[in-house]
């Protein structure tokens, strides 16, 4: 891992609870769906909950950011309540969209969390939007857009980075680079280069970082939203990642030939929950006890939030029309 | 939010074409266009116009003329050529405080950002629950003639029209013109305003005070009995001159101005349609599943008992714009088109 | 070329719905699907398949299943997610001797690729004044159900019939997606094939023999004399069930599968409405400026004498797609919303 | 100017007459632009000569150019007919598209020239597709897509540069660079780093070209589709040069404040026509006569082609719905 020392205990601790939170949050979620309660698809981000937590780490309330179909991590990391988010899987007037939106339209304007897309690449020009709000306003704000590597190969990633270097704006493009677009491996879409590389043609810093070490994600995103806040425009992040799960739903595909199954074991190893928690419990950040109530703590918190989630009441028929306008 | 002071002017909605107050001053539907941006950049911080090329001598056919010149380049921005990533970047600025207008010279460059419109500003207030709101105004110009061709004369209101979450508004008239805009940058939902090139030196009297007309509304230009007529931007310039034909034979056409696509005004169509039992739609665009098919079929809904006679519309033949000028001069329906259509089918 | 040789079956057109030869084998309409791109790229070494992660374990849906083994990966490719580039890049090989089907997992990925669809696609054979023409056929799938919500569950045909110098098919039953599949792929005009997501387990005798349905011609799937229920694809089997439901009490609806949006069979559909009066259209999509909005524009220019009451529309309702449960039930229109339309106007 | 000596001198000669052909092609639309006979706008290509020149030199007559609203010139160069290229801008039945497509829209698939599009940004995916389509049909077939700095802007640039790297494509994105998209600078659209380094980011050489240097497009172009022809994949080149003219029309737009006059002064010394015309000269590679010759044979095959533009008859009104399908 990384090395530490410039970032203070408490930082840690709260990276490793937010990465915890994730896990755990998502974990529930696979345990849930079974159920059928959950009536709408869900991309889980296990495997890859170092990158939301190393990244939201540096910003404000209400910093900006935007995500894509795979978004209860960002979400969570950047601070949304858990009752809001499982109403919404639910489908119930009490979730975050009011159950418009359902897990691939997560929204909470309080947190800085605008709105997520569900269209690939379809974030990636809000959150350059949001950050040129920003700078026109001088409110000091920065914007995240978070997306994966099928995402960099959309028009909008392109037009997004050229307007951004352009226009020096405080975003950061935050790829999440897990290897496959749905079950498409990288090599099947993208020449083999680095998809940082991309950066340098609009003369913006790209860095390719190891997605599964929080500290590695943390000390990389510190450079770039400090870069932004600066005025110094925007940088492009390859963040190295994998998901442990399908590419929707909350089984595994390694058996139905999606990928190989050495890959995915080589990465299981990788986990970044895990690593952490070895790094935290070696570096005496978090005592085993302290960890064990942190677990208990999220674990409670995600309780009242599936309790929350099933009880609250489904949108009448009657509202069909609300919102629209 | 200096918006909520802005007044809607409803007093115009049954007052009939060209019968402006004479004490006011007349502009051109450019400069009506041009007054409204401007009212716009003066009454809040938060409005700002990017386009390819707004800022350059042309000026957007003249109505952005001198505006970066007099509210700075922050404010009225030129834009690399990259739509679909220009419309997400304006709609990101609109969802998180600003009130974005994004001008096209042409409608046919739209289909480059359907992604951004139809997928993300027209459903954002729907999928967050109403929570953000998308006050993004898009501008975009019909373009006509001397061989524009098939990727430049597009007129593509039909494919936003089709799609809840959007309001599509096409003034045919300075005042409109004005009013509409104001009400667009004002209001809280992604709009689409199509203008026609061949408008922009109409002149009408237009209040010098900025004012907002809400969208939804239609107007009657044209008071008859004998034949309604539904037209919508430049064709309805062209249903008026067919009007005064008709009326030399002694058929009164009543002449309604849609301004409003999308909402529809049902009810001044079906109204007209009630007292004259006779509908020709006149439409700048193609005519399968166009507006002039919603309006039709809103006629087959609403007021078949009314209808004395078949439907007639006008539209665009069902073919790309041609290039040459003989083509060209057989592709667009005249008022002449209109009249033969209102003597078929009496 | 071995198309040239393949004959179109137009023995069915007037065939009543199920009423398969029973000496054909039934296959689903996914298999149907797969069936004809088999056989397009056994009998063409110009065809090649190519879409997001059509080679993978799911394979369209099953449509594509196995192919990419069959065939190689250089006539069954894997894509970026670049729809926009990729239409082009489909477009290009098109017009340079191939016959591409490019295939997206959902209709809503559509709008990104609209440019070069709509303006280029579209436009090619007419602004080459008929030189060089697009062989390329789309497929697009309509999601439904299980919170797809707003951005996957679109039913975007209007957008596409609206435009000349496309087709645009919706075909509903087995038989008629391998015909209308294998016709688009024979064919040298760019067209658009809207599938829906729950027609994939529909069961049908299709022959195995390759075959191709002509665009432009409809369907009575039942015959009936008391009401005209016009509709496409899905709603083409709520339509059946309604009219099961009216039948009950004596009302005999006739059904049209209409298979073909763009050409539109107005032929058909004005023979129906001559015989039966009444019209209702019942489309997957949206009703503003939708294929129901033409149908009835249609029957308002062609069949206003044989009108004896208002045309009814069932479409979605004027709203994205909600991701809840409850307000997904509410969304969808069924039979029961045609029998209450039909019964409306009796 | 380039070195020159492995260049025959039959194909210096050749690529003079070529530069020449467009030159004066386009000076006579110019002139005769004001008669209003031509109805369609023409964005000419005046200053830009070279580039079309030098590349198509490489082309064989099977191979496939795609090209933009700014097109004559391209088209002249890969072998067009002058007369039906003429009747088209003015609009006649025996013009390339039958005077469906105007200057804007141009055609010739006996020439390898199966359309332009006057969409910015619209032919850089069809070429690559035409690439595909040979590639896979092994035809050994080149393809070109020729398209301005604005262009580069668009999303299809980046989808079409990313597809041909990963599948190797025989393809070369000729990005011809004269610093404006209309009245914009590229400055106001782009950050100040040179297109072709966008190249890297997708694994493909990127190379910065004189486009006013015939021999310089020469030499980059022969390497760049040397190296499509062996199967080794796309190149992007920048050329950068200079249009003289207002973006449409026949007039200059100096006046009109769009550029700066020192600049377009500037370029004017660097007239690409006149530095190749003395180039070829100062080393005896065309005479004073042979000159004087090229340029009567041109003249009067434009003479031809405006008479035979002029002459030809109008498409009927009745032949309105023909070749939509
Ligand atoms: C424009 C568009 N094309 C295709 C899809 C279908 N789709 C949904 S997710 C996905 C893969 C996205 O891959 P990536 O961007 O790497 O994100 P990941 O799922 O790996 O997090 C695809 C192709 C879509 N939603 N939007
Ligand atoms: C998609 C699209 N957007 C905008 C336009 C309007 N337009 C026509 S040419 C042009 C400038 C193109 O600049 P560039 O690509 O550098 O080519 P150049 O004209 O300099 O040769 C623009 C913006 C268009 N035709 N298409
Ligand atoms: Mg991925
Ligand atoms: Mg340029």
């Amino acid at each position: 891992m990384m090395p530490y020392t410039d970032i203070p205990p408490e930082v840690l601790k709260q990276l490793y609870e937010t990465m915890l939170r994730i896990r755990l949050f998502e974990d529930r979620t696979s345990v849930l769906y079974p159920e059928q309660l959950i009536k709408c698809p869900v991309h889980l981000c296990i495997g890859q909950e170092a990158i939301a937590a190393g990244l939201c780490a540096h910003l404000n309330k209400g910093d900006y950011i935007f995500s894509t179909h795979r978004s209860h991590g960002h979400c969570i990391a950047k601070g949304m309540d858990l009752r809001p988010l499982a109403a919404e899987l639910y489908g119930k007037s009490t979730g975050c969209a009011q159950g418009r939106g359902g897990s691939m339209h997560l929204v909470d304007p309080e947190h800085g969390i605008p709105g997520t897309s569900a269209i690939v690449g379809g974030c990636i020009p809000l959150a350059a939007g949001a950050a040129l709000a920003s700078k026109l306003r001088g409110d000091g704000k920065v914007s995240v857009a978070f997306f994966g590597d099928g995402a960099s190969e959309e028009g909008t990633f392109h037009e997004s980075l050229n307007y951004a270097a352009l226009k020096k704006l405080p975003v950061i493009f935050a790829c999440e680079n897990n290897n496959y677009a749905t079950n498409s491996p990288r090599h099947a879409r993208q020449p083999d280069v680095s998809i940082a590389e991309r950066a340098s043609g609009y003369g913006m810093p790209g860095v390719f970082v190891d997605g599964n070490d929080v500290l590695a994600v943390y000390h990389a995103s510190r450079e770039a939203v400090d870069r932004a806040r600066a005025g110094e425009g925007p940088t492009l992040l390859e963040l190295r990642t994998y998901r442990w799960k399908a590419h929707v739903g909350p089984n595994p595909d390694i058996d139905s030939g999606c990928r190989p199954a050495d890959e995915y074991e080589a990465w299981l190893e990788r986990c970044p929950v895990n690593m952490f928690g070895q790094f935290v419990a070696d570096n005496n950040i978090l005592s085993d006890d302290e960890i064990g109530s942190m677990l208990a703590k999220v674990e409670k918190e995600i309780d009242e939030a599936i309790v929350f989630g099933k009880a609250g009441p489904e949108p009448p028929a009657s509202e069909l029309y609300d919102h629209v306008y | 939010m200096p918006w909520t002071k802005l007044q809607a002017d409803d007093s115009r909605s049954e007052v009939v074409f060209h019968q402006a107050r004479l004490s006011q001053r007349e502009i051109t539907y450019r400069e009506a266009i041009k007054e409204a941006l401007t009212q716009a950049l003066e009454m809040d911080p938060n409005v700002f116009l990017i386009g390819e090329g707004i800022d350059d001598p042309g000026g957007v056919f003249g109505t952005t003329v001198g505006l970066k010149e007099k509210f700075g380049k922050d404010r009225v921005m030129d834009s690399p050529i990259a739509e679909n990533g220009m419309t997400g970047i304006a709609m990101g600025a609109a969802i998180t405080g600003m009130r974005p207008v994004f001008i096209h010279m042409r409608v046919d460059f739209l289909p480059m950002c359907m992604d951004q419109i139809i997928n993300h500003a027209a459903k954002w207030s729907y999928m967050t629950g109403g929570r953000v709101k998308v006050p993004l105004t898009i501008r975009a110009v019909i373009g006509r003639g001397w061989g524009s061709a098939a990727q430049h004369s597009q007129s593509l209101q039909a494919l936003f029209a089709h799609i809840p979450g959007l309001r599509v508004l096409m003034p045919a008239s300075p005042y409109d013109a004005k009013g509409l805009l104001l009400g667009s940058i004002a209001g809280n939902t992604p709009t689409i305003i199509i203008e026609h090139r061949w408008l922009y030196d109409q002149k009408e009297g237009v209040p010098e005070e900025p004012y907002v007309i809400h969208p939804g509304k239609g107007l009657v230009r044209r008071e008859g009995s004998d034949v309604t007529i539904v037209a919508c931007s430049y064709m309805v310039y062209e249903s008026l001159r067919a009007a005064d034909e008709l009326a030399k034979e002694g058929i009164r056409a009543e002449v309604i101005d849609l301004r409003s696509l999308l909402p529809l005004d049902e009810d001044l169509i079906i109204g007209s349609i009630e007292k004259t039992g006779r509908l020709v739609v006149a439409d700048t665009g193609w005519k399968a599943c166009g507006i002039s098919a919603e309006v039709a079929a809103v006629a087959a809904e609403r007021a078949i008992g009314s209808l004395k006679a078949p439907v007639r519309r006008i539209c665009l033949p069902f073919a790309p714009t041609p290039a040459c000028h003989s083509l060209e001069q057989a592709y667009y329906p005249t008022h002449t088109d209109i009249v033969s259509a209102v003597k078929g089918i009496r």
